[in-house]
């Protein structure tokens, strides 16, 4: 297993230690190339493509594709002990990174057990574990989550409005970003001096479920002053539309779709702010591996920066494409890393015949 | 005869894929035929096999249990809770466990007999209930099962010994022929033949046979038709709150995850079907699930050995399931009366 | 429950669901009463809105219901949705709906292929339709970026109104149109029932059984398919697992309507008042926010109360 | 209807058996009545029966019989009036407290377990045991020697019940039966599918157990089968008991009398005069499937009647679905109406030119579609026919199954009620009218009065009769030697997949057919 070190690590620009406490881990150094396999969970929405279409680019970019001797990626659907297993399996058969999306935040301890012993570099992004026994990479829901209640807060106290109905739409229950998103929406909320009626509905994070429980608290509630989604913001959109809501402030994810209507409708009072849980981190944490492996010094729980990108600062073909279907995630590079794989050449890598 | 014979010949059949694909995948992989390798299998199918058990019985009665998959959801959260601190304790979480996801199945059977519900639309609801009560139970996953139990139950009869420091640390002389052994294999076993071969020869288990098979037939012939539907739910549950027990102590932790759920249920369908028993009832056993449930996870193996594009990974084990369910058909293709189609 | 003794057994479930529509709705109004002190659910502005997406699962529903006359199960339902979706709004333009369709009609004739002429229990065969379909739609997503917008005719579809009232509650009155025509109206419908009832005595009756059960599928996919299209279009667009959320709710509608799930028996008049009460039911518990955790509950509870209510099933013990 | 006094111009006759008036009976049922909702099974019934008799209980098709026994045998539990069991009230909750309490019966629709072999179901619900679970060798052994008891040693313990024949079925259902010791023995309709020798052999056997002091009560629509066999008979009708009285004190046509409340003419109808050099309708030569059907020889023409007879098991039903077009990989030439006819399916045998039709085995699993209404099931080959495209054109669909109960004199109360709830006669003409809604040319009947009481049967006989004479083609397979040889034309005789002899006219007789049944040589000449 790693050693617990002191920091600072390598290439801190993009390998950022989530906070001050946050430990240090070393590896043996080991000689390249190696073999490296993600163990995806489930597959079967948008996000997860992308996801694993940047994982297989970035293996074949230049910076990387000599230190990969072996890549493959498995998706194992929900189910935590056919993860395991993956990730077990493929200790067992020499590979000296796993990369993974966990299935849930608890669990895992058999298989770092088994990665220590055999001095395997475990990785999990995005959903990480409860635990500070492995390297992670993720963003911070947390601030994700103040940040959007923050931007919210600051376009309605710029129209002059200090009371009324905020509606927040919330992800899978049960999950910890989930979680963690909705105390950092809520606690900003709270500490407002303004009166906020806060409505809460589950959308699952998915377009249409987002869409149907927006369009019932419209219906049912009338009108909200602001509009708080954890996801599925495209759905937001298609509700306020259909439902010929006015234009409110809403905070939501990275689709494409939901930064074109921004960019279509902030003058109307579509005041935007969009920040994304990127696809793109796989690459982050695939280059950590990568880095771990060379031996190099590196934070237990990496922070990687929230992309943010508000009403102001939305530009056709830069942080959104007018002409690409609204589905798929914007944000998609980190150029501190060096992960440079856009978005659109991701969802467009046969399609330019498409467009 | 010739049925009996029929009847062996889709365990057989199950048998023999079973092992092309396990052998085939040993041999594929750079450390076939090792013990962590063997472990590692086994851990995995140990959860999907008690759930195929457990959804075996009711199908043998010519039902469904579509709850199979939540209470092992619920056994699994609320072991996250009880099985921890001293190891009587821990004796004590896993038997109360055990009792509730029996409670649970015995529930479900007091429903379909008293009820007159059909099984599958019974289950069907009280899986949401049982979904339902999980989420209460562990709101978000997490638990803190004993570290040193995970380990030992998860690994070799060798690991298992030293961790609780057996037998001299694993290493006295009579344990050897098992080191290699998994415990997760011996556990799945021994709870497997241990409840279901006794049972199958008991007239409660035999009636649940007959209840698939003819089922006023059964009454009529003054079988104990309604204490087989409960006992068979009721083990049914048993089954189920084996997979989940196991499943919490394989992950450290309880989750009250409703796809999981959701595609456990249908995997166990699938792996008794692929076990080679008979969805309209009377034909088949808990032993072929087993087997069946060992295909469904020896295929998504695969996966890991062959480079196969990730993309098309679901589509390839989607045809590959469809096909192996679809082999049953070339019975079909045999029958030369069609009358006997249509039972 | 006494007035009910006098409703034939096909008719009381839809009798006692029809009721527990009505006291759904009276509940939730009490709760808006008192809680926010407006009672939205009353408003036909609301109620149109809950139908139009209730007709989703209406689509879905009804052609489930086909299936399960004949004692079948349609679980490729939420895949078939799906990629009928997918590919609707790939092609785009006006071959968008027909697309969407004619994958329907191809999901329907393999199901029906399986379960008819393989004899595959439809339990595992639609099973594996549905990963495979699954696999499909990821491999085409995948592929290269595929258009996913709707095209404006399905927008109009699902999405517009027509006199104030959603064309999407049109669309599901002209399937269920079809559907109750065909079931008590046609030949293929008669045939439907007496499969379910027997197949082996249906089929010594001269009735091609194995086309019914085809028929049957294809039905029941081109009914997802529609739901698909128009979803996509309510969403103005398709995206992956669009389809998930309808496959338990439209087989509890047909069970609640009183469709018998070993086939044979039921009518659509049923299903119809399932559908509307599961629509309402979550109407009501969205209103309430309730939690997901008592939300499985109350779905369980109420389905396993409901059969009770409708009472024991006939005489025979089979 | 009159009251029995009435018809016998006589106070019912005092129940009485030499030696054994002082005794209790070991049965007794007292003012038992059973409703199902609004239908009256039984009304008011005193019953009983005493150990060491074989007493016979006689009536037409839902006379109560069946509710009867399944009272006594813990089925159903009687809606007034309660059961002595040797002067002891009794009341079953189910078949297992019956069987406890010593009373086994054997139901009408048998309750073998298809999926299970013959030992298994004759041990069903007390296997041998040991150590607390099943001895499935102590079963085998056993089962051998109850299989032998009752001359079955063909039968294979180990085989599942599902690969029998119906009649060795009855005969594992009776060995079930006997294994239990029961000191009431209830034997519904049990021997109806049985060929002479076996009913030969349960014969002996009810013989036998009478010696051991059983009570037998036996329930057949076989009338010599009763007067050969019982020492006591009991009529009911209508729900009511009529009578009992003991043997040969009422000739034949007293007891169906008795039975239907009228006298009935000769039980078949006239033959007419055989017409020689009609083309056939349906022509068959060296038909062959698999290894039940060896080279099978027929021909009928319009207006005749061609009996099958034989052994059971002989490829009748074989040769019947082969025709239909069930079974698969039939060899052989048929020509239906001069044309060449090749089976495919049922839906193709009734749209040809000259179309077929099949009365099936069971009516309960390949006649009809219990759960659907009498309208439903009459109309269920015929929607082509009472169609306008592909919509049901409803006066037309009336009028049909008007024209269709009407002829068959179908007892319903309304179209729209399920078939199950009609008796068994009922039921089976419904499976005959839907056919004939259809017109068919050729019917093929699997014999269709298996379990018909002697009324219906008569009815079933004359229809038959007048379809040949509107000319019609009939085949018809039965168990019923009376029957081949009252009704039929011809008769030709199978035995393993062959026919083996062709009777008519004076040889059309029981010795022949019995002789060529068992395939003995030159036995026809006899
Ligand atoms: N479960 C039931 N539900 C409704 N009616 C019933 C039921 N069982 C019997 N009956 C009715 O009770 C009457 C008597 O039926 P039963 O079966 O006793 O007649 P049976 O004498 O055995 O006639 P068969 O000779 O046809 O066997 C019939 O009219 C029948 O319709
Ligand atoms: N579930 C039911 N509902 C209504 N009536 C029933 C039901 N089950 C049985 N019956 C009635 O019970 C009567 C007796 O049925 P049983 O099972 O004894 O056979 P059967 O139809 O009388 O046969 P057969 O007359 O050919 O010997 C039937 O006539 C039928 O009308
Ligand atoms: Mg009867
Ligand atoms: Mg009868």
């Amino acid at each position: 297993g790693p050693s617990v070190v002191d920091g600072p690590g390598v290439d801190p620009s993009c390998f950022a230690p989530w906070d001050a406490s946050t430990k240090h881990f070393q590896w043996e150094a080991q000689e390249g190339p190696y073999r490296i396999a993600i163990v995806n969970g489930f597959v079967g929405n948008t996000w997860r493509i992308q996801m694993i279409k940047t994982a297989k680019a970035y293996a074949e970019d230049p910076a990387v594709k000599d230190k990969i001797a072996e890549f493959k990626v498995v998706s194992t659907g929900t189910d935590a002990p056919a993860q395991l297993g993956a990730i077990e399996d493929f200790i067992n058969q020499g590979y000296d990174a796993i990369v993974t999306i966990a299935v849930s935040p608890d669990g895992f301890d058999r298989v770092i057990r088994l990665a220590d012993r055999e001095n395997v570099v475990l990785v999990p992004f995005d959903n990480v574990l409860d635990t500070d026994a492995v390297m992670q990479v993720n963003e911070d829901q947390l601030a994700m989550g103040r940040m959007w209640a923050e931007f919210a807060l600051k376009e309605l106290d710029a129209k002059g409005v200090s009371s009324g109905k905020i509606l927040e739409v919330r992800g899978l229950p049960g999950n910890s970003v989930d979680r963690d998103r909705s105390i950092g929406i809520n606690e900003v909320l709270a500490a407002d001096d303004g009166t906020w009626e806060i409505v809460s509905v589950v959308g699952n994070w998915d377009d249409g479920t987002t869409q149907k429980v927006v369009a019932d608290a419209i219906a049912v509630h009338g009108q909200f002053e602001a509009i708080i989604g954890q996801g599925g913001s495209n759905g937001v959109i298609q509700a306020l539309t259909d439902a010929g809501h006015p234009w409110v402030p809403v905070a939501g994810e990275s689709e494409n779709g939901f930064r074109k209507a921004i960019a279509e409708h902030s003058d109307e009072g579509l005041k935007g702010i969009s920040i994304g849980q990127s696809p793109g981190l796989v690459a982050v944490a695939m280059k950590a591996a990568i880095s771990a492996l060379e031996g190099n010094v590196m934070p237990q729980l990496i922070s990687v920066p929230l992309p943010v990108a508000t009403y102001e600062e939305l530009e056709d073909g830069k942080n959104f494409w007018s002409d690409l279907p609204d589905n798929f995630f914007t944000v998609n590079e980190f150029p501190p890393c060096g992960v440079n794989v856009s978005g659109p050449a991701i969802m467009a890598q046969d399609e330019t015949d498409v467009k | 005869m010739r049925d009996l014979i029929l009847r062996n010949r889709a365990f057989a059949g199950a048998l023999a894929m079973f092992l092309v694909l396990f052998l085939g995948y040993h041999a594929l992989h750079p450390r076939g035929f090792s013990t962590a390798v063997f472990i590692q299998n086994a851990n995995e199918s140990v959860a999907i096999a008690f759930v195929a058990m457990a959804q075996t019985i009711p199908v043998l009665m010519g039902g469904l249990d579509l709850s199979v998959g939540a209470v092992m959801t619920l056994a699994n959260c609320i072991a996250s809770h009880l099985v921890t601190g001293s190891p009587v304790q821990m004796v004590l979480g896993m038997i109360v466990t055990l009792a509730c996801g029996t409670a649970f199945g015995l529930m479900n059977g007091l429903i379909v007999v008293y009820g007159r519900i059909q099984p599958i639309i019974a289950t069907l609801a009280t899986g949401a209930i049982a979904i339902g009560l999980a989420l209460i139970i562990r709101p978000s996953p997490g638990g803190e099962i004993d570290g040193d139990l995970n380990w030992a139950v998860t690994n070799a009869v060798f690991d298992f010994a030293e961790t609780y420091g057996l037998a001299d640390d694993g290493n006295a002389a009579w344990l050897q022929p098992f080191v290699n052994i998994p415990v997760p294999l011996i556990i799945l076993l021994v709870i497997g033949f241990g409840v279901w071969i006794p049972f199958k020869r008991t007239v409660t288990g035999r009636t649940v046979y007959a209840i698939g098979s003819a089922e006023s037939a059964a009454f009529m012939s003054g079988l104990p038709v309604r204490r087989a539907k409960i006992a068979a739910f009721t083990l049914a549950g048993f089954f189920a709150s084996c997979g989940g027990l196991y499943l919490a102590i394989q992950t450290s932790s309880g989750n009250a995850d409703v796809s999981q759920a959701g595609a456990y249920t249908l995997n166990s369908i699938a792996a008794v079907v692929l076990g080679g028993s008979s969805l309209l009832g009377g034909i088949g056993g808990a032993i072929g699930s087993l087997v069946g449930a060992g295909i469904l996870r020896v295929i998504s193996f695969y996966f890991r050995i062959l480079s196969i594009d990730p993309l098309l990974q679901p589509l390839i084990e989607g045809l590959v399931l469809l096909v192996a369910v679809s082999l049953g058909a070339l019975r079909t293709l045999r029958v030369k009366n069609r009358l006997e189609l249509f039972r | 429950m006494t007035p009910f003794a006098r409703l034939s057994p096909e008719n009381r479930p839809i009798a006692i669901a029809a009721i527990f529509v009505v006291v759904i709705v009276l509940f939730g109004t009490v709760y808006t009463l008192s809680t926010q002190g407006t009672a939205p659910m009353l408003s036909p502005g609301y109620l149109l809105q809950q139908l139009q997406i209730g007709s989703f699962l209406g689509i879905c529903a009804a052609g489930m219901m086909v299936v399960i006359l004949l004692g079948h199960i349609d679980l490729s339902v939420p895949w078939t949705l799906t990629a009928a979706a997918m590919m609707a709004t790939t092609v785009g333009g006006p071959w968008a709906i027909p697309t969407g369709l004619a994958v329907g009609l191809l999901v329907g004739l393999l199901n029906g292929f399986g379960v008819a002429y393989l004899r595959i229990p439809s339990m595992i065969f639609t099973l594996g339709v549905d990963s495979v379909l699954r696999g499909l739609m990821v491999a085409h997503t995948g592929g290269f970026a595929p258009q996913t917008t709707a095209s404006p005719l399905m927008r109009f579809l699902a999405a517009d109104r027509i006199a104030g009232i959603p064309v999407a509650i049109f669309v599901w009155a002209g399937v269920s149109l079809v559907i109750a025509g065909i079931l008590t109206r046609t030949g293929l419908g008669k045939a439907i029932y007496a499969t379910g009832a027997k197949e082996g005595a249906a089929y010594l009756s001269g009735i091609r059984t194995r086309g019914v059960i085809v028929a049957a599928f294809v039905i029941s996919a081109l009914c997802a398919s529609t739901a698909g299209v128009l979803l996509a279009g309510y969403s103005a667009k398709a995206y992956q697992g669009m389809g998930n959320a309808f496959l338990l709710p439209a087989i509890a509608a047909v069970v609640l309507g009183g469709t018998h799930i070993l086939g044979g028996r039921g009518r659509y008049a049923g299903t119809l008042v399932g559908v509307i009460l599961i629509v309402f039911l979550n109407s009501v518990l969205s209103i309430m926010q309730m939690p997901e955790a008592f939300r499985q509950i109350i779905y369980g509870v109420v389905i396993v109360g409901m059969l009770l209510v409708y009472g024991r099933e006939g005489g025979s013990r089979t | 209807m009159q009251d029995a006094a009435a018809l016998q111009g006589a106070p019912p006759t005092p129940y009485h058996e030499a030696g054994m008036d002082s005794t209790t009976p070991h049965v007794a049922l007292e003012g038992v009545s059973r409703y199902f909702g609004g239908i009256t099974a039984l009304k008011d019934v005193d019953f009983q029966c005493r150990r060491g008799t074989i007493h016979a209980i006689l009536g037409e098709n839902g006379a109560g019989k069946s509710t009867l026994i399944k009272i006594m045998a813990g089925v159903l539990p009687p809606s007034e009036g309660r059961m002595l069991l040797d002067g002891r009230p009794v009341a079953f909750r189910s078949p297992a407290e019956a069987r406890d309490a010593g009373i086994v019966c054997i139901f009408q629709e048998l309750s073998l377990i298809p999926d299970l072999s013959v030992a298994d179901n004759i041990f069903i619900d007390r296997p041998p045991r040991s150590l607390g679970l099943i001895d499935r060798r102590a079963q085998r052994r056993r089962s051998e020697e109850l299989l032998a008891r009752i001359d079955c040693e063909d039968v294979n313990p180990d085989t599942n019940v599902r690969d029998l024949s119906l009649s060795r079925r009855q005969m594992v259902e009776i060995a079930k039966a006997i294994s239990k010791n029961p000191s009431v023995l209830i034997l519904d309709e049990a021997t109806s599918a049985l060929t002479s020798r076996d009913v030969q052999t349960v014969y002996d056997l009810l013989g036998k157990l009478r010696e051991d002091n059983v009570a037998s009560l036996f329930i057949s629509h076989r009338m010599h089968e009763v007067d050969a066999l019982c020492d006591t008979l009991s009529v009911f009708r209508n729900g009511h008991h009529i009578e009992t009285f003991g043997k040969g004190e009422r000739t034949s046509g007293e007891i169906v009398r008795l039975m239907i409340g009228r006298d009935i003419e000769a039980q078949f109808p006239p033959k007419p005069a055989p017409v020689a050099g009609k083309s056939p309708a349906l022509k068959v030569e060296a038909l062959k499937w698999e290894d039940r059907l060896k080279g099978i020889d027929i021909e009928v023409a319009p207006g005749e009647i061609l009996g099958l007879g034989g052994l059971d098991g002989q490829g009748h039903k074989e040769l019947l679905l082969a025709l239909f077009g069930v079974l698969k990989g039939v060899t052989g030439r048929i020509e239906l109406g001069g044309r060449p006819y090749r089976p495919a399916s049922p839906a193709r045998a009734k749209r040809q030119p000259t179309s077929l039709a099949l009365v099936p085995e069971d009516r309960k699993t390949e006649g009809l579609m219990l759960q659907l209404s009498i309208a439903d099931n009459l109309l269920t080959p015929n929607y082509a026919r009472v169609s306008t495209g592909p919509l049901i054109d409803r006066s037309r669909a009336d009028t049909a199954i008007a024209d269709a109960v009407t002829q068959l004199q179908i007892k319903v109360g309304d179209v729209t009620d399920k078939v199950e709830t009609l008796s068994g006669g009922n039921q089976q003409k419904v499976v005959i009218a839907k056919w004939l809604i259809d017109d068919p040319d050729v019917i093929l009947l699997n014999d269709p009065t298996r379990g018909i009481d002697v009324g219906t049967k008569q009815e079933i006989y004359r229809l038959m009769r007048q379809l040949a004479d509107a000319g019609k083609a009939i085949v018809l397979y039965s168990t019923d030697y009376d029957e081949l040889i009252g009704c039929c034309d011809r008769v030709s005789i199978l035995y393993d997949g062959r026919v083996v002899a062709e009777l008519d006219g004076e040889r059309l007789t029981e010795e022949n057919i019995v002789s060529a049944s068992l395939n003995i040589p030159g036995g026809e000449a006899a």
